[in-house]
């Protein structure tokens, strides 16, 4: 394969990736401090690309077409409203359910997920077709050698990386993080180190939200399009990322996530059979990665979370 | 309650065995006449009654006579729902739909029954029964477009080669637990749709035809003549699917009741502590994700045949969601919760047609709503017990 | 739709009949027919199906009006998900009602496949309105199917024919795994093949796929002339966008699926321009009716657009009640009339249905994307040479 | 049950040394667990700048009202005063900011976080990074083994490091009241001597301790006053030297 075409792979494979892990990372931060498994996750993600669809065409009406000021609004309005959305759904479906088996959270969110995707169908106006998500990032490229780097990829793929690495120095290094990572350690000693539970679990929700919310709109400038059922398969495939990464581990969930668009970009372009078999070798290497390692790559020792 | 004995429980002067056979012949009418309820309005009004009737009923005592009933007469009572059933399937006689629905909702039953084994009791994840529900019905297609096997070899062979499909998850299953099982299940759910579309061999995306079934000379599709009334062909359906779901009612309940059940529950409540106690805590887990997958396979077989014609489309993970969501909505390991959940999940959305665009959204909050406020389920499981007579003194 | 139910028993006329006061007394002159339905509600191309759904709305609404018509017509409209198990459930549901004397049915060619073997059973004449499987027709024979629009044999047939006079030699073909785009892939292939085009590479992706670009890298390793897409328009406007994102300068042609306003809707710029597409049968504004059919259709003011199918739909559902003004209602008569329609006029065109059910004038046009709107081939400036498409 | 009350219900104003109020004042306090009642009417008080203990066996209900204090077992009735302000039901944040930190049973180590993070966690509602610092000498100095090993993860530590960690991380918030849930617990006898030293110390700088144990003569040797609770309700109660004179008592309670 030559170098340049070797590249573009490369180039496409890290923006999948960077989209999965954001997604991943959600997935591990909720189950790192309650526990849980969100499904709905995916379709909090396209309502978070929604939202900034919408804003984009307040914005229009307005007459605001300057492109940073509009990437700006577009960013703050949608995950603000995401996070608070997160945050909504942890206190009144999932925070009530705490004690409830773990299966039943899992129902319940993935129920809400299909109740979200519907009432965008339904409610949104011509919902049920897809949007041209507007292309506000430049889009100068430069050639190099067959493999053609646009400006807004990289500019995605950097902001995306940012946002990851700022997450983590959030988590790892921030008084708050220091209070998540206890949460997700030991709920009740956290409780007694004079940290307000329940607040950390909503603001929790509210990053992991918002960092879909992220993903969402990163999603949509990139393909230029977002629909209604954009999620659900972003949200499976956000979940197996955390999982073979190893459930509650932030590194994981990276890992997991640009393991996961290897796989996909290996299935399609370097294996023999035909391209639509893809998704059956992505899914079908999962299955075998769980048979070698049960407990994900980066394996969760006693009370390893976050 | 617990202190009473059978006889003791009495609703409205009558003994438990009467009232239960009361409440029975009712929800046997009521099913009927749903069954056959067309406009929204009979159906809406028969729902509301029906959720009414379940919450002042379960005031006045009646659950206690009931549960008195199914404890202390469980032969006469179990007889009296089979004979219900078959009545109800004859009523309906020369209805084609409501019987098709009345089939379909048994098969569910049949398919959550399985996945209860391994939900329920074992505590197993398997987010792909749609799967091994397509196994089966693939087979079933595959067998009766080539070669004479008998039909009911066939549905034979449905389980067998689900459970045979299932070894292949075998190992990851066994080794992971919780969220991670759910990955692993999650991800065949999804490979084995894509396969299936993939591959032109079992007729890729097209699907494939599926032939009748036929036993003794007995064309499933040809009309049965009862009574000098023509009745549906969905009657020979209807009633096996009656069989299928007692005879899976009946190897769980037993199953539950047995060492194996109790090896199951303690697998399920703490492995650590089972394997201490020297049980075979692969073994079981293998035996009830292999006893549930046979169950399920075996129900697509005759799914199938039933429906005639399978494509891809009708395995999908969404629909392997809607066979958890009646485990979960019945309450795990609860059995009558469980037939309760399949006809509610089967049969609601379908009488909702009259919403049309709006119903999975109504579906989906009525789940949430239900999960909100019954987390344990609509008929939440009881403790075993070994001797339904006997009560300790 | 549907008030006033079937109320063959007690309890439920009894309910509907305390409850339904109000609708009941609606003055009912002429006997009541009822007709049905089908197309996916719900789901990924639920516009499609809504647009039939809203287009058969709207003939039986038309034909109410008509002081000449000697039925009342009532509509029962059902939902196939477009999944065949569903599918099946509901053509049960609608063909085992006994006062149901026709239906038209169904978008998607796998819910046809599996439906038709009922339709025989019970004996109900249908109409298909928009699936494009051959097979519907093809492969079985029986006399109560019919197509009312062409099948991706005709199409194909026409879209390789048209694409290879435009002098283009090099085709990757992309297309999803379901059986529409697998379909089109086998037709497009054969009939390019035969006209002399060359196939560099063909790749299937699944139905709910967002990234394509693994795909489309290949592709622009391969350098076609033309992308070919077989599959409907979600997928298609991420394909396109995703082109362009890689550089991908070839010329974008798609099938039937591809025909929708919300390809518009879907892309930036003008990314959309010059694509090509092919479509059984006429645009609505050249079809006999279609100005009247879409004056119609805005006048009932729905809140979706009538897409790709919805004359397909609107004209089926006259037909259907044009055979049951003529031989009553009754199943049989109707299947007998349908038999023999010949040149029948509606606003697809005139209707000839052959004897498997299918109608024969397969009529396909050239679409051409221009100023954000379809235009057919001979009408647009690419015909007379004012602009060119990809690599002319 | 009940009629084994020995000693005479407490006065405080005949001890010289009771000159300031009780710190907690438990009323007639009930609690249940899982439905089954864990506590019931216990009454008792905390003094001010006394070590004050709760002496029990196994199941006797110690650590549930240490959790009701804490707000992590709702009492069913009864009230619970800190200083006079009623802290009944109240989250267990807001306990926390009442001044009161607890060195729970077993520890209970974040074992994946530093020792630093674990310390730090002790002050998460001090927000004087000044005073956190001056703190966190002040238990470096103290525990010079913890000052070696701040940045090992505490799950990696041995179970008497861990102990003071937890000490530490007690301390941290600096508080007015401590509780302290069987600090023996698992140590070896060596360590328990060393730690009940330490409360002592504890309550030397003037911090009231509340301190639950099993261990009757260690505990009676530091204590000031204490009760004795057996089947959820206070049997007995007095001046440590009153208990340990009664050890006939704790005999049928202890064995």
């Amino acid at each position: 394969m030559d170098i340049g075409l070797f590249g573009q792979y490369l180039a496409n494979g890290v923006m999948l990736g960077t989209m999965y892990a954001l997604v991943a990372v959600g997935f591990t931060l909720f189950f790192g401090v309650l526990d849980v498994i969100k499904f709905s996750h995916g379709d909090v993600l396209m309502l978070g690309s929604f939202t900034g669809f919408t804003v984009y065409i307040g914005l229009l009406s307005l007459g605001i077409e300057n492109p940073w000021v509009m990437i700006a609004a577009i960013l703050i309005v949608s995950i603000v409203t995401t996070a608070m959305l997160g945050a909504v759904i942890a206190r009144y479906l999932v925070l009530p359910l705490k004690s409830a088996p773990p299966l039943n959270i899992l129902l319940i969110t993935l129920m809400l997920g299909t109740a979200i995707r519907e009432a965008v169908r339904l409610f949104y106006p011509d919902g049920s077709n897809p949007k041209a998500f507007p292309a506000l990032l430049p889009t100068a490229s430069v050639d190099l050698g067959g493999f053609s780097l646009r400006a807004d990829s990289v500019i995605l793929v950097a902001a995306g990386v940012a946002v990851i690495i700022g997450l983590n120095l959030v988590i790892n290094r921030t008084r708050l993080g220091l209070a998540i990572r206890a949460v997700a350690q030991d709920e009740e000693t956290a409780k007694i180190m004079g940290i307000n539970y329940t607040m950390i679990v909503l603001v929790t929700f509210a990053i992991g939200s918002g960092a879909a919310a992220f993903a969402g709109i990163m999603n949509g400038l990139y393909y230029n399009e977002v629909n209604f059922g954009m999620g659900l398969l972003l949200g499976l495939i956000g979940f197996c990322a955390a999982i073979i990464g190893g459930l509650g581990n932030i590194y994981g969930a990276i890992l997991g996530g640009f393991l996961f668009a290897a796989l996909q970009t290996i299935g399609a372009v370097a294996l023999p059979f035909a391209s639509a078999y893809k998704d059956v070798f992505a899914f079908g290497v999962v299955i075998a990665l769980m048979a070698w390692k049960p407990t994900g790559l980066i394996a969760e020792r006693s009370s390893d979370r976050v | 309650m617990q202190n009473k004995t059978n006889s003791d429980v009495r609703w409205m002067g009558m003994p438990a065995l009467a009232v239960g056979l009361i409440v029975i012949v009712a929800i046997a009418l009521f099913g009927w006449q749903f069954l056959l309820a067309e406009s929204e309005l009979a159906v809406l009004g028969m729902v509301a009654l029906a959720a009414m009737a379940g919450v002042t009923l379960g005031k006045t005592g009646l659950q206690a006579s009931m549960s008195a009933a199914m404890r202390g007469h469980a032969r006469s009572m179990n007889i009296a729902i089979l004979l219900a059933l078959v009545s109800v399937i004859f009523l309906l006689g020369q209805e084609h739909f409501p019987l098709l629905m009345l089939t379909t909702t048994l098969l569910y039953m049949t398919v959550a029954f399985g996945l209860n084994v391994q939900f329920g009791l074992t505590g197993m994840v398997n987010f792909a029964g749609a799967s091994f529900f397509g196994v089966g019905a693939y087979t079933a297609a595959v067998l009766t477009n080539h070669g004479a096997v008998p039909p009911l070899l066939i549905l034979v062979a449905g389980g067998v080669l689900s459970a045979l499909i299932g070894c292949l998850l075998i190992v990851p299953v066994v080794r992971t637990a919780g969220h991670y099982s759910a990955v692993v299940t999650i991800a065949f759910s999804v490979m084995f749709k894509t396969f299936l579309e993939v591959n032109d061999v079992l007729g890729g995306p097209q699907g494939l035809m599926v032939g009748p079934m036929k036993t003794f000379g007995w064309d499933f599709n040809s009309s049965p003549v009862f009574l000098g009334l023509e009745m549906s062909f969905y009657v020979n359906y209807a009633l096996l699917g009656a069989g299928l779901a007692a005879l899976a009612f009946m190897f769980v309940q037993r199953l539950e009741r047995s060492w194996i059940g109790l090896t199951l529950d303690s697998v399920r409540l703490d492995e650590t502590a089972s394997a201490c106690f020297g049980l075979n805590v692969v073994r079981a887990k293998v035996l009830a994700f292999t006893f549930g997958n046979v169950l399920v396979g075996v129900a697509g077989a005759l799914y199938g045949m039933m429906i005639s014609f399978i494509a891809p489309n009708s395995f999908s993970f969404s629909d392997s969601l809607l066979m958890v969501a009646i485990v979960l909505l019945g309450g795990m390991g609860s059995l009558w919760g469980t037939a309760l959940a399949a006809v509610i999940v089967v049969i609601l959305p379908e009488k909702l047609q009259i919403i049309q665009e709006y119903r999975f959204l109504l579906f989906s909050v009525v789940v949430i709503l239900v999960l909100l406020f019954r987390p344990e389920g609509l008929i939440p499981r009881k403790v075993r017990s070994y001797f339904p007579n006997w009560r300790p003194e | 739709m549907a008030y006033a139910g079937n109320r063959r028993t007690i309890i439920s006329a009894a309910l509907a009949a305390s409850l339904s006061l109000s609708f009941a007394s609606a003055a009912m002159a002429k006997d009541t027919v009822k007709v049905g339905f089908i197309g996916p509600l719900t789901g990924g191309v639920s516009s499609i199906g809504l647009g039939g759904r809203n287009s058969a709305e709207l003939a039986v609404a038309l034909r109410n009006q008509n002081p000449d018509s000697k039925y009342e017509y009532e509509l029962e409209v059902l939902d196939d998900e477009c999944k065949p198990n569903v599918g099946v459930q509901v053509a049960t549901k609608l063909a085992a009602s006994r006062d149901v004397v026709g239906a038209v049915t169904h978008y998607c060619s796998s819910v046809a496949m599996g439906a038709v073997d009922i339709y025989h059973k019970f004996n109900l004449p249908v109409i298909v309105w928009g699936a494009v499987l051959p097979d519907i027709t093809y492969g079985n024979d029986y006399t109560e199917v019919h197509r009312i629009n062409g099948t991706m044999i005709n199409q194909n047939d026409a879209a390789a024919e048209f694409m290879t006079d435009q002098g283009y030699k090099t085709w990757a073909i992309i297309h999803d795994t379901t059986d529409y785009g697998k379909g089109h892939n086998t037709y497009f292939s054969k009939y390019l093949t035969e006209d002399g085009g060359e196939i560099i590479g063909t790749f299937g992706v699944t139905s709910d796929q967002q990234d394509f670009t693994a795909e489309l890298t290949k592709i622009k390793q391969l350098n076609p002339e033309v992308v070919y897409f077989g599959g409907l328009t979600p997928l298609a406007v991420r394909i396109r966008q995703q082109m362009d994102k890689l550089g991908i300068e070839a010329q974008f042609q798609g099938a039937s699926g591809l025909k929708s306003e919300a390809y518009f809707k879907g892309l930036s710029g003008d990314l959309a321009e010059g694509t090509v597409t092919f479509l059984e049968g006429a645009p609505a504004e050249k079809l006999p009716g279609g100005e009247y059919f879409m004056a119609e259709y805005e006048k009932a003011d729905f809140g979706e657009a009538f897409e790709a199918y919805g004359p397909f739909s609107f004209s089926a559902m006259n037909l259907l009640m044009d055979a049951v003004e003529e031989v009553g209602p009754d199943r049989k008569d109707v299947t007998a009339y349908l038999a023999d329609v010949q040149d029948h006029e509606s606003i697809t065109g005139a209707v000839t249905f052959d004897a498997n059910g299918q109608n024969t004038v397969a009529l396909i046009t050239e679409y051409v994307a221009q100023d954000g709107e379809w235009v057919v081939w001979a009408d647009s400036e690419y015909a007379d040479g004012t602009r060119t498409l990809t690599g002319k | 049950m009940r009629t084994l009350r020995l000693i005479p219900k407490f006065k405080a104003h005949i001890w010289g040394w009771i000159d300031t109020m009780s710190s907690i004042k438990i009323e007639n306090l009930f609690a249940a667990y899982d439905k089954a009642d864990v506590l019931m009417d216990v009454s008792l008080e905390v003094f001010s700048g006394k070590i004050t203990c709760l002496l029990g066996s196994n199941g006797a209900g110690k650590s549930t009202l240490i959790r009701s204090i804490l707000g992590l077992t709702p009492p069913r009735s009864g009230r619970i005063l800190v200083d006079n302000k009623d802290i009944t039901n109240i989250a267990t944040h807001k306990v926390v900011a009442e001044g009161i930190a607890c060195i729970p049973e077993g520890r209970k180590m974040f074992p994946k976080l530093t020792v630093t993070e674990n310390l730090r966690l002790g002050a998460f509602q001090v927000s004087n990074e000044a005073l956190i610092r001056e703190r966190l000498d002040k238990v470096f100095t103290s525990f010079p083994r913890l000052a070696e090993r701040r940045d090992q993860l505490a799950g990696t530590m041995s179970g008497g490091e861990q102990a003071m960690v937890s000490i530490g991380r007690g301390l941290m918030g600096g508080p007015r009241i401590l509780l302290i849930d069987e600090p023996s617990l698992g140590l070896s006898p060596l360590y328990v001597k060393e730690n009940f030293k330490i409360i002592e110390g504890i309550r030397n700088s003037g911090i009231t301790v509340f301190l639950v144990e099993q261990n009757v003569r260690q505990t009676l040797a530091i204590a000031d006053y204490g009760y004795v609770l057996s089947g959820g309700h206070v049997v007995a109660q007095g001046t440590a030297d009153e208990l340990k004179e009664n050890e006939d008592v704790y005999a049928a309670y202890f064995g």
